[in-house]
């Protein structure tokens, strides 16, 4: 079976990171997903491509923090992380997050949690190639 | 010697990925930055965080140790 | 492609409908599901299997009618349901919300009232076999 | 006429999943509702939901229309 924490170039495949997760318990009820996609367009342009630049073993140590904070805070069955670290076009996956626990609300609560803390401590930029030339993304507050 | 890392748009600014600093007693976190910005003083108007062999350091004031890998990186935008 | 709200007997794929979400525009930034499934143990007894009674036509009217409101209340640029009607074992599948939209916010927080709103609108009911005998599931408040 | 479905947990107190009632001019929801409830007391004990036609309606004064389906359901637990 794959990491639950990975960074990769290849796609990945929602049923099988559900499979996994829900091997890890017969008493998981409830399983949030978000799946982070790229977007034709951005802030007012076009945009062709997106690529990342990553700190990798910093990001894989950071994500694996953060999955083992989550299943902690929010009493969690399991959780899973993949980021993508390529080149992708629109509708391309780039990000997907799973937390499976017993009941929903904790699932919910920490999906949310888990890309909104992602987008705070793992070290992953994003470069958009845009008919007007490239520029990295500035995220906002 | 401390290791100095960079990525994505520090990169840019920077015109390089990696560069190597002479390690010196009682070096902390922030006389490196110090010194590197005055060098880069564009990379580093957008860098705002700091890891110190991979892990987030908040603290400027951390002595470093020889052989480090210190990294001066921009705001996030994975995910 | 299937109906983007539907009550099955047969298992659905994740992948499968995420594409199908997808499909719907090229500015998805962000998508979050919920999966429902079946535990093999619910109030302190063990459970064999879930069957369900539905009242499908009005079911499929209300969910109908729950993801276009999940459209205009968020903002969305699509929504899928999906409720499966059959007999389930611990690790099964039940029910499948997903929520699309440009940013995340408003993909995780649709997909959260999606599925609370379901439970309250939907008119299906859940019945657990356990060793003790059979019983319908009462829902907390 | 006026065709009462039942579902799930109101069917097993009941004993049937439909039954037909006659209608009556100027005949409301909650009319309906008290005459059945009087026949199947430990099924209206938790039937906390009505439909008509297959659409939910919060008040019992509703005049029923001949032919009307009318439903009694207990407290949802789908998801």
């Amino acid at each position: 079976m794959k990491d639950a924490v990975r960074i990769q170039s290849d796609d990945f495949s929602q049923d099988e990171e559900i499979l996994a997760l829900k091997a890890s318990s017969r008493r998981m009820g409830g399983i949030a997903t978000f799946v982070g996609c790229a977007r034709d367009f951005s802030e007012g342009r076009d945009v062709a491509e997106i690529s990342f630049d990553a700190y990798g073993s910093m990001a894989v140590s950071e994500m694996k923090q953060l999955r083992s904070d989550a299943i902690a805070k929010f009493g969690l069955l399991d959780a899973r992380i993949v980021h993508r670290i390529c080149t992708v076009t629109a509708g391309d996956n780039i990000v997907f997050i799973a937390a499976g626990a017993e009941h929903r609300v904790a699932a919910l609560e920490a999906c949310r949690w888990m890309i909104d803390e992602l987008k705070l401590r793992v070290p992953i930029w994003k470069k958009e190639v845009t008919p007007q030339g490239e520029a990295w993304v500035v995220p906002h507050p | 010697m401390i290791k100095v890392l960079f990525f994505g748009p520090v990169v840019e600014r920077i015109g390089k990925n990696a560069l190597e600093v002479g390690y010196r007693d009682d070096m902390t976190l922030q006389e490196l930055r110090d010194e590197l910005a005055l060098h880069y003083p564009l990379a580093f108007e957008i860098v705002c965080f700091f890891a110190v062999n991979g892990q987030h350091v908040r603290d400027l004031a951390l002595p470093l140790a020889d052989n480090s890998e210190v990294t001066f990186m921009a705001k996030f935008s994975g995910g």
